[in-house]
């Protein structure tokens, strides 16, 4: 059998593609940092691929809005390919500043069905970047990226991030959101509550810190799994705990790619 | 004749002439310097062009020559424990296994920072990821120690400005170009207003035979700039950095903001060209410009040059010859390549979407010729442009009366802790640090601050490992004391190494080698002078019998205003190794009933001590370093560890060992129980809070005593258990200290959320 | 043509750095400032004259219509 | 009163997000785009009605004069 093809797309200011190659070649895909010019030049198709990966980190330096300048970029150059491969079951992720592009990219939430921006991941309400570490509540496993989790199940993960406010279009948006249990990741405290600022750490809407599309085949969240593929480097392993987080995140993708492709 | 270069008639004037044409064009050369180049070109029987001129300016300025230090560093650092060193240029290496060597270098930017703090602050960091990346190693990590003052001085801008601004600038850099800022320190006092001091350093990884050299000893190597393009901006920042800070007379044309989003593609491009090989010799473009950078990479190598300024990329069409060839616009790299390599090189840079061009090549001899559409602008031999002038400046050596002002006693000291808490050297940077990305790269084993999350409190050291396979990795922290530096520049030198060192112990791991990064006042001052030779001269006594080498560093002169002047103050970057980061240890206390050891003993030494600077008192000498025994306590603490009977540790700094076991609270939820009856005769507060050198508090765990204690061979103190909820000294029957984790908790944290 | 194009939150976004602008102001004693709303500006130089250029810059790439309304100006 | 504050930088001090506005500005296609600045704009509500206070904001908070320019308007 094949590994599983990715490609973990990359431009100027990206930032985690080094970390998210290494997180998917330890999960057993077979991991490539393609740069979106490959892709707006032709010379490279996301059809080539199994999964799409958006990297965290700072697309185009993040000026404008965070994300905005790289999915304009891929907008304007690949968005039939890319509507292609939702269409086709295939996976995609983003993390951080690639949960960002999905979101201008209109791949999530896209209740309307015609990749719109449907919603807006804005400044954090404390109005600066936050990077620590933050209890997470999975509150749907169904789609293939949280399969290996359990439902209501609390992990921890880091974040990093200075736009990171979900804000859905309308209510309406939000109802959708909600009956077709896409929300996939919550920001809690220690005991699984959902409260607010410190541990919802940029005021989002309803805790709100990951989302999947209605599918299941696409996953946008602000923390970075692919930073703690092994325990040893979450912020408080030396006092014992002994979960691996972030590997579950690509190893429940890359068995599901293995076992329907 | 052309207009866009001037031929400088020079060889006529007297030493009042000279003395305006160095004034006129801004070269910042004294008389004595200018006469020298007048008789170089007397020689020559022609007088000199502007570029040549300019070029001179840059070359023999204090920040690119050394000429106040040069002679103290070879004297004192310059081949110190250097066997150690694997290769040195714009970054120092040391090996760290068969495979991987570490790159590191601190630097600082405070001239550019007192100006503009967002600006100077970034482009700060900027530069020292452009050392680290001529070294063709991977930054891993980037760091900043910052000075800054409390209240505002004068017409100065208000320390509250330069503090957002430049906390603001490393954040905005360090973030978008993805390397975590991970270490650092951060310290407040009026010593620094409004000469801010803002030192930054970076670390790097690279495989022992990729490392990039900076010389060309070969003809017809290619030289190719790529990176951002050259502008205006930035001309004569090395002479604003070899000149005191004078009110409001911000240069503009020096001010920059940095662009890390060109620097990150260039990051990627420079060490992809460098794995495949293609690059023959590789220096940044910093202070100086092109001038500088091309004119060593030859230098050193024994050859010569051409460059065609006119093929350099300009941000603006109109630029003159000089100010192409001294611009210090940023993010830019020079690259020696073989002519076979030209190309893929410039493809390379293609794929990354960065600018590059073929400027020039070396050549036979020992001269750099300039042309500009087609005339010759420059043509000046390499030896006599590389060569300043060295200074043996007077100095007179400071003897200081100490003053000691007798605290009282007090019946309890609660206030006193968490008076020295939420003292701003003391408190919590997280309001800084939680800014900056310290996971980006995911290979941040040990972060700024651990422990139960939401309740995190400081680490000693922060720990990277070197990739994915196996279980090394480095450490890398800091040491400075600016109160003891004021005081005695000697000890204040010495001490800082001494911290650097034991911060790289207290997690596991074995000190490497450091960088030192040296801040002082006007050289041509003789008080300044012999404090600046103090702090070096006890920098060389500390590391000698330490072992570890000084690999790199940097000199700021000149950070003086007016009547102020800030002390001579060392800034130690330092970076240790670990075999196993499983291995590595936190402060965080981990379990209850645990003994509690202080290694070491604390004498009565408290110059510049927080217990009595809090208290506004003169506190006598400041506390004497003896590497010796710190390398001895060194090495049975590390033995204990890899034992792996150590839960946790933290060295003891600012506020003694009071607060030392205070800050292993932080980040666990569990407290101290400690008796001091039995162990100290004399004042119980001297005890507590006495910034001895050299000591460490390790949690061992429960049952092993024995074991330690061997390792220790008696020189470990047990002071008590952990347990309870509770910090709580007693001595003699009473209570000295009664305080819940939660109190000295939010009184650290005071500020933070 | 020197276009002008003024980005800025919807009045039912929060303005984090609005409030983080007043919160300041107030600490540097200015108790007469009530509120804070913050926007980016472009300066945009052209050739042509068509400003309706303007809003399709807006449309794709620097105005988010969910949080974000944008106004285009024409300079001279 | 309202005022409005524009903060800009300097033309001589480098924009680097207008730099990289310009460029995805291109990347779309406008290559009839030349130069993009940028800049931030407050809206500031407050009683008085002494425009000079928004120069004071400025002074103290809003900009840097080694790099930027501040420009203060009544908005009625
Ligand atoms: N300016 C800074 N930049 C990055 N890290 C910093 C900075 N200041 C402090 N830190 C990090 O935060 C932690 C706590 O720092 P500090 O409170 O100064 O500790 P200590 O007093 O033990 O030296 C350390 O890991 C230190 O490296
Ligand atoms: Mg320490």
């Amino acid at each position: 059998m094949n590994s599983p093809k990715v490609a973990v797309l990359t431009m100027e200011g990206t930032n985690n593609e080094e970390e998210a190659f290494q997180s998917w070649k330890g999960a057993g895909a077979d991991a490539e940092i393609i740069h979106i010019k490959k892709l707006e030049s032709g010379l490279r198709k996301l059809e080539e691929f199994d999964a799409i990966f958006f990297p965290g980190g700072f697309s185009a330096g993040d000026y404008v809005r965070a994300g905005a300048i790289m999915a304009s970029r891929l907008r304007a150059s690949v968005m039939e390919d890319i509507e292609n491969f939702v269409d086709s079951g295939k996976l995609i992720m983003g993390s951080c500043n690639g949960f960002q592009v999905l979101i201008e990219l209109g791949l999530i939430p896209n209740i309307g069905k015609n990749y719109e921006r449907e919603a807006a991941l804005a400044t954090n309400l404390s109005n600066r970047f936050e990077a620590r570490t933050v209890y997470l509540k999975i509150t749907n496993n169904l789609c293939p990226f949280l399969k290996k989790f359990k439902i209501n199940q609390i992990i921890r993960l880091p974040i990093a991030h200075f736009e990171g406010r979900f804000i859905p279009k309308d209510e309406d948006l939000l109802k959708e959101i909600l009956k077709n249990n896409m929300i996939g990741l919550k920001y809690v405290d220690p005991y699984g509550k959902e409260v607010d600022y410190p541990w919802n750490p940029n005021g989002s809407i309803m805790n709100i810190a990951g989302l999947c599309s209605k599918s299941g085949n696409i996953l946008g969240l602000m923390p970075h799994p692919e930073r703690v593929f092994t325990k040893y480097t979450h912020s408080d392993w030396t006092r014992g705990n002994e979960e691996d987080y972030g590997q579950l995140f690509f190893k429940g993708a890359v068995e599901y790619l293995n076992e329907k492709f | 004749m052309s207009d866009f270069f001037k031929v400088i008639a020079l060889r006529n004037l007297t030493l009042k002439g000279l003395k305006k044409i160095s004034e006129d064009l801004a070269l910042g050369l004294s008389i004595q310097e200018m006469a020298r180049i007048q008789s170089y070109f007397r020689n020559l029987g022609r007088d000199p062009t502007d570029v040549e001129l300019q070029a001179l300016g840059q070359a023999w300025s204090e920040h690119c020559g050394y000429k106040s230090s040069k002679i103290y560093l070879k004297r004192y650092i310059f081949g110190l424990n250097s066997e150690k060193i694997y290769s040195q240029g714009d970054a120092g290496v040391v090996l760290l296994d068969e495979n991987y060597a570490v790159a590191l270098k601190m630097e600082s930017h405070n001239h550019p920072s007192a100006i503009e703090p967002y600006g100077g602050a970034s482009t700060g960091v900027g530069g020292i990821l452009r050392d680290i990346l001529s070294m063709g190693a991977q930054p891993v990590a980037v760091t900043d120690v910052l000075y800054f003052g409390i209240n505002k001085y004068r017409d100065y801008p208000s320390p509250a400005f330069i503090r957002s601004g430049v906390i603001s600038g490393i954040r905005d850099y360090g973030n978008r170009v993805g390397i975590p800022t991970v270490s650092g320190g951060i310290y407040y006092s009026d010593m620094f207003s409004p000469n801010v001091l803002v030192n930054v350093g970076c670390v790097g990884i690279v495989k022992k035979d990729k490392i990039a050299k900076q010389s060309i000893d070969k003809e017809g190597i290619k030289l190719i700039i790529a990176g951002g393009k050259t502008g205006r901006d930035g001309i004569h920042g090395v002479n604003m950095a070899s000149a005191n800070l004078d009110s409001g007379s911000a240069n503009i044309s020096t001010v920059q903001l940095g662009n890390p989003i060109i620097k990150e593609p260039l990051i990627h491009a420079v060490l992809q060209a460098n794995e495949a090989g293609l690059i023959y010799s590789l220096k940044d473009l910093g202070g100086g410009g092109l001038s500088s950078v091309v004119g060593e990479m030859l230098y050193s190598g024994g050859k010569g040059g051409v460059v065609y300024l006119d093929k350099v990329p300009l941000k603006e069409r109109d630029m003159l010859p000089w100010e192409i060839w001294v611009s210090e616009s940023q993010e830019r790299m020079l690259l020696g390549v073989e002519e076979q390599n030209v190309q893929k090189v410039l493809d390379i840079m293609n794929d990354w979407d960065i600018t590059s061009a073929v400027i020039g090549e070396s050549v036979k001899g020992s001269k750099l010729t300039l042309y500009y559409k087609g005339e010759i602008v420059m043509d000046l031999d390499l030896d006599f442009m590389t060569s300043p002038p060295l200074y043996q400046r007077a100095y007179r050596l400071k003897y200081n009366e100490y003053k000691f002002d007798m605290p009282k006693e007090r019946e309890s000291y609660n206030d006193i802790i968490l008076k020295m808490l939420s003292d701003l050297n003391v408190a919590s940077k997280e309001y800084a640090v939680r800014q900056y990305d310290h996971t980006v790269r995911g290979n941040t084993v040990i972060p700024p601050f651990t422990g139960i999350i939401g309740k995190e409190g400081p680490t000693d050291a922060s720990v990277i490992r070197i990739n994915w396979e196996d279980y090394s990795a480095i450490s890398v922290s800091h040491g400075s004391n600016p109160f003891y530096s004021k005081i005695d520049p000697y000890m204040g030198a010495r001490n800082a190494v001494d911290e650097a060192y034991r911060n790289l112990v207290s997690v596991n791991s074995i000190p490497l080698a450091f960088s030192d990064c040296l801040n002082s006042g006007n050289p041509e001052r003789p008080e300044r002078m012999g404090e600046f030779i103090s702090m070096i001269k006890g920098l060389s006594d500390e590391a000698k019998d330490l072992g570890v080498p000084f690999v790199s560093g940097n000199v700021s002169l000149y950070n003086e205003t007016g009547v102020k002047s800030i002390p001579s103050i060392p800034t130690i970057l330092a970076v240790g190794k670990l075999k196993d980061y499983r291995k590595a240890i936190t402060p965080d206390f981990k379990g209850t009933g645990n003994p509690i050891y202080l290694i070491g003993r604390p004498g009565i030494e408290f110059g510049g001590s927080l217990y009595f600077r809090i208290q506004r008192k003169n506190g006598g000498r400041v506390p004497f370093s003896d590497p010796k025994v710190l390398y001895q306590r060194s090495e049975m603490v590390l033995r204990a560890m890899d034992a792996g009977i150590i839960l946790s540790s933290h060295d003891v700094s600012e506020g003694g060992l009071a607060l030392a076991i205070a800050e292993m609270t932080i980040g666990s939820d569990i407290g101290a129980e400690i008796d001091l009856t039995g162990i100290t005769v004399g004042r119980p507060d001297f005890f507590m809070f006495s910034e001895s050198q050299s000591m460490f508090i390790l949690e061992v765990q429960k049952g092993k005593e024995k074991e330690f204690e061997e390792y220790m061979k008696g020189l470990s103190i047990k002071l008590g258990y952990t347990g309870s909820q509770m910090l709580d000294v007693k001595f003699n029957g009473k209570t000295l200290v009664y305080l819940h984790i939660d109190q000295i908790r939010s009184k650290w944290k005071e500020g933070y959320i | 043509m020197r276009i002008i194009i003024t980005v800025t939150l919807k009045d039912n976004v929060e303005d984090a750095e609005g409030q983080s602008v007043l919160k300041a102001l107030r600490m540097l004693g200015y108790n007469e400032v009530s509120n804070v709303r913050t926007g980016k500006i472009y300066y945009i130089e052209m050739e042509g004259n068509d400003l309706s250029r303007g809003y399709e810059f807006c449309d794709k790439l620097l105005a988010n219509p969910v949080i974000n309304i944008c106004k285009v100006e024409k300079n001279e």
